[in-house]
């Protein structure tokens, strides 16, 4: 990752900023130029809840080399309350804890930090809430 | 539009092959092509080559120039076609309208793939999925197949054991092509006991990585008539689009950019899958062949793990599914996977598929995917009788 | 074939667009061409989409997908193709061919480039030139198109004074169109005085490194003459391949992809260069300019220099190259360039190119090329009078 | 430069090994699987002459970053005895001692060492011939 890419997308990383099309009311993560929906190009900066269940997951094994310290982690498919679904890591919970259907709230947490070269990762991750 | 017939094709062994380069494969398998056409390299008047990432592969771009170039065929017309995986069959529908449009007579496709060269091959690939958004949080192109897994599974009960058959059926067919690069029988405790890769997949429900290059050529079927061969035909082109992350996608159990491709290759020759004898379906993962063979309509949402497990896709079965041993066996350069298909259809239609030759086929159709369902493209082969 | 017509355009601001992704970029000019054009997404049904090496520039693959998908498109058949600078006109050409060919009616050419966003330029760009063979040693692009600079002021007495007119010119009509990267006028002491990059090339005969986007929708000529609107044919398409390594060719005072490619667009058309009123010509260093002007017929073999020096190609000269300030001023997002320059064509054949507008012109060419001249496509457009 | 491909090179780069076209004895280097000439596919191994004469050339002032720490330096296009043609940097001489005819002989040299991770590169450069 390098830095002029990672600078862009913060506001997405960093606060789940969205964007919502002013004429139809579809709800983009992230934020488009473009609504798929309507086709409109006019947006407002909504962001997403922090609540969600999961759709579908899988415990990776074998990851890129990038992520090799954190093996074995649960990948998820999270659907939000307002419906917008994200691709997260699961964060401090064993891979059996999760589940079609848990539900999860996303957190902010390091990624990953890379070679020594690159930027140091941060983002959202998704913690299984209790129970 | 003119009717188009296959009338040739090459292809190099799959495997992990360090002493040949990208350029090199690409030689060896338009050279075979030509040959086996019998069309002189100067009739060559466009070529189109499938690769996916040749640039982080091997660090070289401009493929059309270098490819052609060191195949012997300079100053023709030649481009570079990109869609993931589904690079293959992109090039073959490019190259299949140009001679449908009556631009050019004799028009090549090709693809390659050099995937052993040093670099990370899970970073490559993963530029197939949303880099910002899905591989940014530490998703795989395994992990990606594992969540379609785990969502099939929840649907439809789909079972490991069913995933299993899909790979224990594609190596018992590659272990008759003398091709590919597993050319060998696995039992199903082989693949249900093997390391895991992103659950519920383990290695074997993996296809590999491979280098490799394949080619076809292009004619007027008219031309073709006149060769003395089996006039092999492309009745049908479907190409499709969708979102690029899974996520974005409504439901992870199904890839309908696959059923938007056949459905549009079916409306071109006027067919169903009931006129369909064998496939070849883009196995890069054992689930992806079971939801494939239940988006082209082969079997019922739900019933493609099923049918694996009952032996209906196995060679001598209802309806043969990858008689080449498909990505899993034979191997996955993954832009030369959809020109290889094509090779595995033109072989099985004109009698020439060895060992793994299915009783007089008259029809194959070829399924070719990008990314986790981004891309499709789906065509249909039909031998003149 | 069916005749075809260019019948909306899109184009970004070139630039360092650092606030703009590969994706929005597209997303930008595919959304304002069919606000031009008047055609509703749904009726699109195929795109090309040049780009040369997103996966070096950044990290991304799989672009038909995740453009389209950006850009509202979902679901049609889309392809991404790639010749280095040269991926703009081959996307440009196979959209032609597609509706030509009668399999499609609305069919996007696209093309574009993301440069800025942090990986190293020069490595990225080197790519389009054989990677094992010349650039290994050390040899840049900058590098090869000095070489040709070299080996054409040995040949033919060509002066940097020549060279320098080009800038200078192409500067002189970037500064009137508002998109260009670098939309000011700049003086012949500025060129000879610049920092050099290679010799006898300084840092004002070189095209920029430049972030950008741009499309044409293409349709069947009945149907572009139902809207009343200027109709804008394809009446020539040429497209060649040569020689990666520069040092493969035999004189490297020429460019011999361009007159190649050029004679199969002119074939077609049933022309020459003299029917001919303007050209965008690929000027990704002065140099180029000067040889493909003589590669396309436009002066004889060692007179691009003289002629422009004399003010043979500005505006208001007898044949204006690079009206739009060419890859120069206007800026070179190398995936994009092909298709601005159609966009160029088109403005000025619709008469809606603003304060660089020529006179009545009746047929543009443009000239697009790969690498150090591996590739090239040639395409002419018409209005019909 | 990552080590599969460098090492697959190293034939030519180590020692100019070519491929003679057996049947119509055309050179290509590097060696090729097709002869560009006569569409044959086998070859002999062949070294090629070391002295030949520059065709073109140019001084590089803005090079990749791996190559900076050698700038400014002289690139060309080097016609060795047989004709076959090849891309080299200029060792040891000043740029202004090299031009289109300069004769030049073919030497073994480190073009580079990358950055620590990779392989460092060896190969030819082209030496200027005393006159
Ligand atoms: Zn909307
Ligand atoms: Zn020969």
């Amino acid at each position: 990752m390098i830095s002029p890419r990672y600078h862009r997308e913060k506001p997405q990383r960093y606060r789940l900023e969205a964007g919502k099309c002013t004429k139809c009311g579809e709800i983009h993560f992230p934020p488009r130029k473009v609504c798929r929906k309507c086709f409109a190009r006019e947006f407002e900066t909504v962001e997403l809840p922090r609540r969600g269940k999961v759709v579908t997951c899988t415990t990776v094994w074998i990851p890129p080399a990038e992520f090799d310290d954190q093996k074995p982690y649960v990948n998820a498919i999270v659907e939000l309350e307002n419906g917008v679904r994200l691709t997260v890591m699961i964060s401090e919970a064993p891979p059996d804890e999760v589940d079609i259907g848990t539900e999860v709230e996303i957190v902010f947490r390091r990624l990953q930090h890379g070679p020594a070269w690159e930027v140091i990762r941060y983002g959202y991750k998704a913690r299984v809430i209790a129970g | 539009m003119r009717d188009v017939a296959v009338i040739g094709m090459g292809l190099t062994p799959f495997g992990e092959l360090w002493d040949t380069s990208l350029r090199d494969l690409f030689a060896i398998a338009c050279a075979d092509c030509l040959e086996d056409a019998g069309v002189a390299r100067d009739q060559v008047q466009s070529a189109y080559i499938g690769c996916m990432t040749s640039g982080l592969f091997v660090g070289q771009e401009h493929l059309a120039s270098v490819l052609c170039d060191y195949a012997g065929l300079r100053g023709l017309a030649a481009t570079r076609v990109e869609s993931a995986c589904a690079s293959g069959g992109a090039a073959f529908r490019a190259a299949y309208l140009e001679v449908a449009s009556g631009a050019s007579d004799f028009v090549l496709a090709g693809g390659v793939e050099k995937m052993n060269d040093g670099a990370d091959a899970t970073y490559c690939l993963a530029t197939a999925a949303d880099q910002e958004y899905e591989a940014y949080n530490g998703v795989t192109f395994p992990g990606l197949y594992a969540m379609i897994a785990k969502a099939h599974m929840a649907k439809h009960g789909t079972t490991p054991q069913q995933l299993a058959a899909v790979a224990v059926k594609n190596h018992r067919n590659g272990a008759k092509n003398p091709k590919a690069q597993f050319p060998l029988e696995i039992s199903e405790k082989t693949v249900l006991g093997a390391v895991r890769v992103a659950e519920p997949l383990g290695l074997f429900d993996c296809s590999p990585v491979t280098d490799g290059a394949a080619c076809v050529l292009l004619a007027p079927v008219e031309f073709a008539r006149k060769l003395g061969k089996p006039v092999v035909k492309i009745i049908g082109s479907g190409h499709a689009t969708d979102a690029i992350a899974l996520h974005d996608r409504k439901d992870p159990s199904t890839i309908p950019v696959v059923a938007l491709a056949a459905q549009r290759a079916f409306k071109q020759s006027g067919l169903t899958i009931r006129d369909i004898d064998f496939a070849e379906v883009h196995d890069c993962f054992t689930i992806a062949e079971i939801v494939c063979t239940e988006e082209l309509g082969i079997f019922e949402p739900g019933q493609g793990g099923p049918a694996a497990a009952a032996g209906k896709t196995a060679r001598d079965g209802e309806f043969p599914v990858n008689t080449s041993g498909g990505l899993k066996s034979k191997g996955h350069p993954v832009g030369a996977t959809g020109i290889a298909q094509i090779c595995e259809l033109y072989a099985q239609l004109t009698g020439n598929a060895g060992g793994r030759q299915l009783k007089n086929p008259r029809r194959g159709l070829a399924q070719n995917m990008g990314g986790s369902g981004g891309s499709c493209t789906v065509h249909i082969l039909e031998v003149e009788q």
